[in-house]
């Protein structure tokens, strides 16, 4: 089975390299069928995959020696176990949905930027499968950065706008922030083990030759690049200004798969991670954060992609506080789900948009409901999935992470709650916004709007299907023995970090109490909001104080540009102007321009007069003699000197 | 006569010359002391052919020719000096032609 | 104190004095004739120390011939209608500083010759001095170095001429 | 054998190349002489081997030196790099014009051969003759075909590199000195053992010669104004090949020579390097000018290479061999594309370009590839090297490798910068009506493309070739 | 002694060629004729054939370094009078009488190449100098020209007396006119330090000897005398009579400086970095090409000196090699120079445009008196630092030489500058074919020695 493996990627890239060359000759439907056709192909094999590996583990198949110098060894090889081939499935699977989705989101394009769109897209799954699939953190960071490479092009894709082009330099800058640390990390590894492959690393032999400080730097390092991977505080800014790409986009890239790289290389050396409890606590904190921080900001929104970045970065950042407190199965499980109802999410908001003409600001929309009823429909699903209401997917994962953070501490419990009422409040608003009450856009906007094509619907219903039903694989043990069999899936990549961690169950009870309340919490929040905006007209009063505040985003971009960008741009002129022309260079020109002025001060001594001439011979003999009776004294002069 | 006394006195007379160089102006009076300074190497040149004669008399008999070449140096110098004078003289007369002067602070074409 | 010492200081003095005079006299035709004195002078030291060939020829190359000649110039270019005009006084100063310096140097240094204390010059004696000897050791040891200042000669001659032709 | 027809043949080619007064010949005659010696290398490099590399015969008896050349792994690597570039150059700049072409085309093949010379030369005073003989026609090329401040620029970057050179000949003549048998010889420098006093002294005569080829940091300040100034085709052949000469030269002739030295002032060599790193990865943020800032990236570029040099391990010394033949490669491609641009649009300004990528996609697209090539991404050729240069220094020293690393953030910044600029945006006058590139630049662009994914992908056949040589410098000691 | 005496008659020979016959091309073509007769002569010397056989009573001695020099002193003036000829011929109304003035002073040198004893040094440098002053007046009408004769005329009266004094002094200590074999030295140890009036004597002569080689501080003469005088003539003085004032200087000094240990190293380094400081320094500024080169001439002696300060053999190899190369190199661009209306930079302009092969030469010469590799020049530093080096001491003066030799690449490479960077309508003169020809031959023999010094070495060995 392990010979098939190089197929999964090899689609993608066959596609990106059909699409990018053809892209001026092939017609657009040919392009889209050739774009979604790849990806569909590794997700038929990626099924096989999967079922092999249920049925006989993972394995790691080499294609060849990458990099083999006598410090170490990299080769070229992919793993495919468990958590891999669960990540290969969402991408490829979900990944497809988008395709198809795209085929028609982006049909206004001229023929070679469409070509140019799916180029890129199958690049990205390329390189994302990459990412899951190395066999070492080479190959992980391969893929990682190629993954950086693929958002900046697309977030960068309509290249006209040069706000969209600083986005994408600000996304792709502020990944290879995060991406040295991987190095950094990834060197160190190195450097102690010679080796970068999973399967050595994580041996008992070699994790016996890091000592505690080595794992807690080598963590910590890796989580630098995941914060920026994964947009966690303080490298999240990025995300939300990721939403100048199109909107199939954002829910590939920043909402369903990359992103939750960083999660997927936590989970991938979680050994190391439990290994290291300071750095879980940072993980767990920084999480926790950052969940509660963008939720804050998601509150006041308005433009409906924004909404759901800033959700995506709290979602986020619960995934991370799973990881933090050891719940590595319930982060995967949150990865998952999120997968489903996000990207939902997101093609839902695509569909609205589409249908609104570009139109993103939701105090513009309300009544679509009737307009578009499937798009509402799937929408309304996610939304209750994310707000996490039982039974659908949400409520599983998230309450999976926030049982087992209870566990740690119930601080972090009580807090991840109130991230979690702020969720359903903010995603309610934005439903209310957009679907209830009546339409406050333009009237051609309003006889324009019209439910979407077949190619953009069918992904919203598959996507809704799953995001209902997809927690059903990880139902808590408290409701049925055995019942969650993500768990057992995934059992072996986190067998050795379980025998570490210490088990702390919660008492059945407890845990009916806690999710009951939660639940209801949840649903007076989702009742509130909708009626606090059900009647919401577009002249409502200005935001003030706290509000405002929020809807500026805690004003942190201008804050990282009055500490960081602006002093870096004025050390740089420094350099330019003052140093490099005046400093080193003049000092260089300096000489020159003293020889100069040696030449003509000196050449005065010939002054032309005879006298002179013979004046400074007489004394140059004087002083010879001098020299001659003091020679012992001048030796040691010099010997001193040299 | 003590060696010392003719060497001092020698090199007061060349030094006397080497002021002359130094502090005249006129190219003809130059070249005087120049002519000055020879004669006092040449009187200290005979002075020391002398001294070295005695030792040789010393060493070997009356029929020693020690310290000769001394003189010989003397003449020679003379030889010199009289082809140096009309060369020089020649020159500082065609100097004149061409500007009627023979001040040597007047040759300052050349400079720098 | 010998004739001979008597003699050897007055000429010295006189050497000197004349010497003095040549600098500072204003004509240079005085210089000349003062010149000429020393030349003199030097000449009977030559006398004194029995160096009796270059005494004559001491006294007619040099006082002879060459100081005609000097005069010969002078007159041609008639001094008087360009006296000399005042050297800058530091000039001055200075030429005489370094040459004092000068002197004494070579003097501080002769004195340290320890290998020169007790030397005496011969006075009056050795026959070194005389043509006959010095004639014999010109065409014996020292004919080619004769030899040679007659190209010495020729380079002068032509010269000369190549400088005085119009 | 392989070397002496290395030399010859360019040298021969250049000298009648002087005498070709046409332009269309010089310029086909000069292709297809780069082509032969590209053509011979090939085939020394990878299909003859022990004696055809190697060449030795009496030359200066009398001084002790030898005509001898010899061809290591790190050697084959840079007359690989060399002879490739020379056709490239010619290739992409063939619709150049220069006036009296002949002997243009016949400097820059004696270039050729005075490089060629450096990287086979196995006797220090022959080193150091290929050594000027490489400078003397730049300096002609750059001061003929050159900007408007040229003279100036040119003979600053003249009188700089001259007095490093004269410093190394004093230094090689102290060597000659302490070798039993007096002898230019590499080996029997190799076997010197000095004092250390000695070797401290110089080392630095050496090493200066060395940091202003390269250029290190504060030895750089003719780099940029001799790039901006000198015509791109030898821009590229400054950047591309001449600047390998310091690396290369210092690992050859200064690591091996001077052991103790180099490791008793690797610290202040590598703090030297990274801060130029830094500084000049900061100034290329500001810069407005393609050239100006392409420059500075490659002195960022050779900073880390020289770091990585006295790093002192294997891991970054295999970094710097491959980086060698790389950064070649990277540079050249984006001096083609600035020479395009400027060729095209009669400016380098970031600030009146913008929306190429409407009007010339295909130059878009490569232009691209070639700055991400030149950030050190993934799979392109550079990120091996700078991977292995950063575990190199990782392994000297952390904090450097990190200072260091952050140099690779700035490189994204004013990267991105650049391709923004030019290609992005809504097209400005000046490139309203810009069209594609022509077919001859789009083709070696796409060649040279092709290399860098291709060595990004399986760097491994590099890294072979010069894994010898690695091991000769760092272990016979 | 073969050399000394055809000089002296072809000297005779020109002076009365004057008289039969008044076609100037005769007298060059006559002098070319004697030159290769007196090289036919001095190469027969130094295989032991000689003329007619005379005693010198040991004041001359022909040893194979002086006449190998000879040689290359008699070479260099044939090319000298092939390529610069016909401005020779166009100088003043007696050419006869100027080729006469050259002969003598060959002679000179050839006397300089081969004196033993002090008697003979002071004759040789007299015959060298009197030719000197009156040819460095030849230009009569031009004010310059008469300026330049009597300012050397009278510096080198007063140098002359300095050296007697110093003759004097040493004979006083030692008795005797010879200091090649003095007995205190056969030993090679150190002078005795009792004989003061030698080492005063000595210091005397070393710097009367400067003054003839024009090292700082003694160097005032040259740049007035070289620029005053008449182009033709400042090439021969700048070039032969240069070289042989070193010869003379390292056959007076060559076992001394071992002998007089540190302080004579003190002395040579104070004059040596003189030199080379003030060549250079005051070089860079020259407006004019013909002054430029005069300093160039103090800086290369101030190289030249290393061969004194190293004393081997060595040293010896390389005076000879520097001396030719610098020979061949400044008389190539001399040739030139006097070709040209504009002696400053400027008139140099674009000469690159009318006149490709001179700007060729002229380059390489130039190349070649920077030392850049692949020319004469090269080897000829190369001979002087590597001389240092080898005593195993004062590496720090080589540093500070090889700067100073950058810093004249700065001068050196201005006119390079201006013929083929700049623009403008360089004139030169009547530049016939053959005369193209001879340059691009010299030039070419310039790079053939950088590439294989071993030419000129290989001769010195037989």
């Amino acid at each position: 089975m392990s010979k098939l493996v190089f197929l999964v990627p090899l689609f993608p890239l066959l596609g990106f390299l059909v699409n990018g060359l053809g892209r001026k000759s092939m017609s657009k439907s040919l392009v889209s069928v050739v774009g979604s056709g790849a990806i569909l192909a590794s997700f038929v094999v990626s099924l096989l995959l999967f079922f092999d590996v249920k049925a006989n583990g993972g394995a790691v198949s080499t294609l060849f020696n990458f990099i083999d110098v006598d410090g170490f060894k990299i080769p070229f090889a992919f793993q495919v176990d468990q958590l891999s081939s669960l990540f290969l499935l969402i991408i490829t699977g979900i990944g497809f949905l988008i395709h198809l989705y795209s085929s028609a989101y982006m049909h206004e394009e001229e023929p070679q930027h469409f070509g140019r769109y799916f180029a890129y897209l199958n690049l990205f799954v390329f390189s994302m499968l990459l990412l899951v699939m190395g066999a070492n953190y080479v190959i992980m960071f391969i893929g990682w950065e190629g993954v950086g490479l693929c958002s900046y092009l697309l977030i960068g894709f309509w290249f006209k706008n040069n706000n969209y082009n600083y986005a994408a330099r600000k996304a792709f800058v502020m990944n290879r922030i995060g991406d040295l640390g991987f190095l950094l990390a990834v060197f160190w590894l190195l450097f102690k083990l010679g080796t970068a492959t999973y399967g050595e690393v994580f041996t008992a032999a070699n994790l016996a030759k890091l000592s505690s400080f080595d794992i807690t730097a080598i963590t910590m390092l890796l989580f630098v690049g995941a914060m920026g991977k994964s947009a966690q505080i303080p490298l999240y800014t990025w995300l939300p200004d990721a939403m100048a790409g199109p909107t199939p986009v954002s829910a590939l890239i920043h909402a369903a798969t990359m992103v939750t790289a960083g999660i997927y290389m936590i989970a991938r050396s979680n050994i190391l991670y439990t290994m290291a409890p300071a750095t879980q606590t940072l993980v767990a904190v920084i999480g926790l954060a950052t969940a509660i921080f963008a939720a804050t900001i998601a509150l006041k929104q308005n433009d409906i992609k924004k909404v759901l970045a800033y959700s995506t970065v709290s979602q986020l950042g619960y995934m991370f506080l799973g990881l933090g407190v050891g719940a590595y199965t319930g982060a995967v499980f949150h990865v998952m789900t999120h997968a489903f109802f996000k990207a939902l999410l997101f093609l839902g908001a695509g569909s609205v948009i589409h249908a609104m003409h570009h139109e993103q600001d939701i105090r513009k929309m309300g009544g679509l409901k009737k307009h578009m009823p499937v798009t509402h429909l799937t929408f309304l699903l996610a939304c209750l999935a994310i707000a996490g209401i039982p039974p659908f997917s949400g409520f599983f994962s998230k309450d999976e992470i926030l049982t087992a953070s209870y566990g740690v501490s119930p601080l972090y419990y009580y807090i991840g709650v109130a991230g979690a009422l702020m969720t359903a409040f903010y995603m309610f608003r934005l439903y209310t916004l957009t679907f209830l009450g009546k339409f406050r856009g333009t009237h051609e906007q309003e006889h324009h709007v019209h439910e979407s094509r077949w190619q953009m619907t069918v992904p919203l219903i598959v996507l809704a299907i799953l995001s209902v039903v997809g927690g059903l694989v990880g139902i808590p043990e408290v409701f049925a023995e055995h019942a969650h069999s993500l768990e057992h899936f995934l059992a072996p990549i986190f067998a050795e970090s379980a025998k570490m961690a210490e088990h702390h169950h919660l008492e059945a009870s407890q845990e009916y109490l806690m999710m009951g309340g939660s639940t209801l919490a949840i649903i007076i929040m989702i009742v509130f909001a909708v009626n606090r905006y059900k009647k919401y007209q577009a002249t409502e009063a200005e935001n003030a104080g706290v509000s405002k505040l929020l809807e500026n985003k805690w004003y942190i971009d201008e804050l990282y540009d009055a500490v960081i960008v602006n002093p870096l741009n004025a050390l740089a002129g420094f350099f330019k102007n003052i140093i490099e022309k005046s400093g080193i260079d003049g000092l260089v020109n300096g000489v020159g321009r003293m020889v100069s002025y040696g030449s003509r001060q000196l050449r005065l001594l010939q002054s032309g007069q005879v006298g002179n001439y013979i004046l400074i011979m007489v004394l140059a003999m004087v002083v010879f003699f001098l020299i001659w009776f003091n020679d012992n004294t001048i030796v040691q002069l010099f010997n001193k000197l040299f | 006569m003590p060696i010392q006394y003719y060497i001092y006195f020698c090199l007061t007379l060349f030094s006397i010359g080497i002021v002359g160089v130094l502090t005249r102006r006129n190219a003809i009076v130059v070249f005087m002391c120049v002519e000055l300074m020879l004669n006092a190497v040449n009187l200290l040149l005979v002075a020391f052919s002398k001294m070295h004669h005695q030792v040789g008399l010393g060493a070997d008999g009356a029929a020693s020719q020690a310290g000769i070449d001394g003189q010989l140096f003397v003449f020679f110098i003379m030889v010199v000096a009289a082809a140096e004078v009309s060369v020089g003289l020649a020159i500082i007369v065609m100097m004149y032609r061409n500007t009627h002067s023979v001040d040597i602070n007047f040759l300052n074409r050349l400079k720098n | 104190m010998s004739t001979t010492e008597i003699l050897f200081f007055f000429l010295s003095a006189l050497a000197v004095f004349c010497a003095v005079m040549v600098l500072v006299s204003k004509n240079p035709v005085h210089s000349i004739l003062w010149l000429i004195m020393v030349f003199m002078a030097i000449s009977g030291h030559y006398v004194l120390m029995n160096a009796q060939f270059l005494a004559i020829v001491n006294l007619i190359v040099y006082a002879g011939a060459i100081m005609v000649l000097f005069l010969f110039v002078i007159m041609l270019m008639n001094p008087n209608t360009e006296t000399e005009p005042r050297k800058h006084i530091w000039m001055k100063f200075a030429g005489v500083i370094s040459g004092g310096c000068f002197l004494l140097m070579l003097v501080s240094l002769t004195r340290q010759a320890v290998e020169m204390g007790g030397r005496n010059v011969m006075m009056s004696g050795g026959n070194i001095g005389l043509i006959k000897n010095l004639g014999k050791a010109l065409f014996s040891d020292y004919v080619v170095p004769f030899e040679i200042t007659s190209v010495l000669f020729l380079s002068a001659m032509v010269g000369a001429v190549v400088i005085g032709k119009k | 054998m392989i070397p002496v027809f290395l030399i010859l043949i360019p040298l021969v080619a250049g000298l009648v190349s002087f005498f070709l007064k046409e332009a269309k010949t010089a310029k086909a005659w000069s292709l297809f002489a780069s082509l032969v010696i590209l053509a011979v290398a090939v085939t020394g490099i990878f299909f003859l081997h022990g004696a055809n590399l190697f060449y030795d015969v009496p030359w200066l008896s009398e001084m002790g030196s030898r005509f001898s050349l010899l061809t290591d792994g790190m050697g084959k690597m840079l007359l690989l790099l060399t002879t490739i570039s020379f056709p490239v150059i010619f290739i992409a700049t063939y619709h150049n014009d220069y006036k009296n072409p002949g002997s243009f085309y016949g400097l820059m093949l004696l270039a050729q051969a005075g490089l060629i010379g450096v990287f086979v030369a196995g006797d220090a005073l022959l080193f150091y003759f290929f050594w000027e003989l490489a400078l003397i026609p730049v300096y002609f090329l750059c001061s003929l075909w050159g900007g408007e401040k040229r003279i100036a620029v040119t003979f600053k970057f003249f009188i700089y590199t001259f007095i490093g050179s004269l410093l190394m000949l004093v230094g090689i003549l102290y060597l000659y000195y302490q070798t039993p048998d007096h002898s230019f010889a590499l080996q029997s420098f190799y076997n010197l053992k000095l004092s250390i006093g000695s070797e401290r002294f110089i080392f630095w005569l050496f090493f200066i010669a060395f940091a202003i080829k390269m250029p290190v940091f504060p030895f750089h300040t003719w780099q940029p104004d001799a790039y901006e100034q000198s015509p791109t085709s030898v821009t590229m052949v400054m950047s591309g090949v001449m600047v390998k000469m310091g690396i290369f030269a210092a690992i050859r002739w200064l690591l091996p020579i001077f052991p103790n030295a180099s490791l008793q002032f690797a610290n202040i060599i590598i703090i030297l390097s990274v801060t130029g790193m830094l500084y000049a990865s900061l100034i290329a943020i500001r810069q407005d000018d393609i050239k100006r800032l392409i420059a500075y990236s490659s002195i960022a570029h050779i900073g880390l290479m020289c770091a990585a040099i006295f790093a002192n391990n294997k891991t970054g010394m295999e970094g710097v061999m491959i980086q060698m033949f790389n950064h070649g490669v990277n540079v050249i491609g984006l001096w083609i594309v600035a020479d395009t641009i400027e060729q095209r649009l009669g400016t380098r300004k970031f600030s009146e370009l913008g929306g190429l990528a409407q009007k010339a996609p295909a130059l878009a697209i490569l232009l691209v590839v070639m700055s991400f090539a030149n950030i050190a991404l993934p799979l392109t050729n550079a990120f091996v090297g700078e991977f292995l240069m950063f575990n190199g220094l990782f392994r000297y020293n952390i904090w450097m490798a990190a200072a260091a690393g952050v140099s690779v953030i700035l490189a994204a910044v004013y990267t991105l910068n650049m391709v923004q600029k030019v290609l992005y945006g809504n097209t400005v006058e000046r490139t309203a009506n810009a069209t594609e590139i022509s077919g001859n630049v789009k083709w070696i662009l796409v060649v040279l493309v092709i290399i860098v994914i291709a060595l990004g992908v399986y760097p491994q056949p590099m890294i072979d070739m010069t894994k010898d040589t690695v091991h000769a410098i760092l272990y016979n000691r | 002694m073969n050399a000394i005496i055809v000089s002296a008659l072809l000297g005779v020979v020109m002076m009365f060629s004057g008289i039969f016959t008044k076609n100037r091309s005769t007298y060059t073509a006559i002098a070319v004729a004697g030159l290769v007769l007196l090289l036919a002569a001095n190469l027969l010397n130094t295989y032991g054939i000689y003329v007619l056989h005379i005693d010198t009573h040991s004041l001359l001695s022909f040893e194979q370094f002086g006449m190998f020099f000879n040689s290359i002193a008699i070479a260099a003036t044939l090319i000298y009078v092939l390529l610069s000829g016909k401005a020779i011929e166009k100088m003043g109304v007696n050419v006869a009488d100027h080729y006469a003035l050259i002969f003598f002073v060959l002679c000179g040198v050839s006397i300089l190449s081969s004196f033993n004893g002090l008697l003979m040094l002071f004759l040789g440098i007299e015959i060298m100098s009197i030719p000197l002053y009156i040819l460095t007046g030849a230009d009569k009408r031009n004010l310059k020209s008469n300026e330049a004769s009597l300012k050397y005329f009278l510096m080198g009266a007063f140098s002359t007396g300095i050296m007697l004094m110093g003759i004097t002094l040493i004979y006083g200590g030692t008795g005797s006119f010879t200091l090649g074999i003095d007995k205190s030295l056969s030993s090679g140890g150190l002078i005795p330090r009792t004989s003061f009036l030698e080492i005063a004597g000595m210091i005397l002569l070393f710097v009367s000897m400067c003054f003839k080689v024009s090292a700082a501080p003694f160097h005032f003469w040259t740049p007035d005398v070289y620029d005053g005088a008449p182009g033709v003539f400042t090439s021969f003085m700048a070039t032969i009579v240069k070289a042989a004032g070193f010869i003379a200087f390292i056959r007076l000094f060559d076992q001394h400086t071992l002998g007089l240990g540190v302080t004579w190293k003190l002395l040579l380094g104070f004059v040596i970095v003189a030199t080379l400081l003030i060549g250079n320094i005051t070089a860079v500024f020259q407006q004019s090409v013909k002054r430029m080169l005069a300093y160039s001439s103090i800086a290369q002696a101030g190289f030249m000196m290393f061969a004194l300060y190293a004393g081997n053999d060595m040293a010896k190899e390389g005076i000879l090699l520097y001396a030719s190369a610098y020979c061949l190199a400044t008389i190539g661009i001399f040739s030139v120079l006097i070709k040209m209306k504009d002696y400053t930079f400027d008139g140099f302009n674009g000469l690159a445009k009318t006149q490709p092969v001179l700007a060729l030469a002229t380059t390489i010469c130039l190349l070649s008196l920077a030392g850049i590799p692949l020319t004469a020049g090269f080897f000829a530093k190369y001979y002087m630092l590597a001389a240092v080096v080898k005593t195993g001491s004062s590496l720090g003066l080589v540093v500070i030489a090889v700067l100073f030799a950058a810093v004249s690449v700065y001068y050196y490479f201005r006119v390079i500058q201006a013929m083929y960077f700049k623009e403008g309508e360089a004139e030169a003169e009547d530049v016939t074919t053959p005369y193209k020809i001879g340059l691009l031959l010299l030039a070419g023999f310039i790079i053939l020695t950088g590439i294989f010094p071993s030419i000129i070495l290989n001769w010195f060995y037989f």
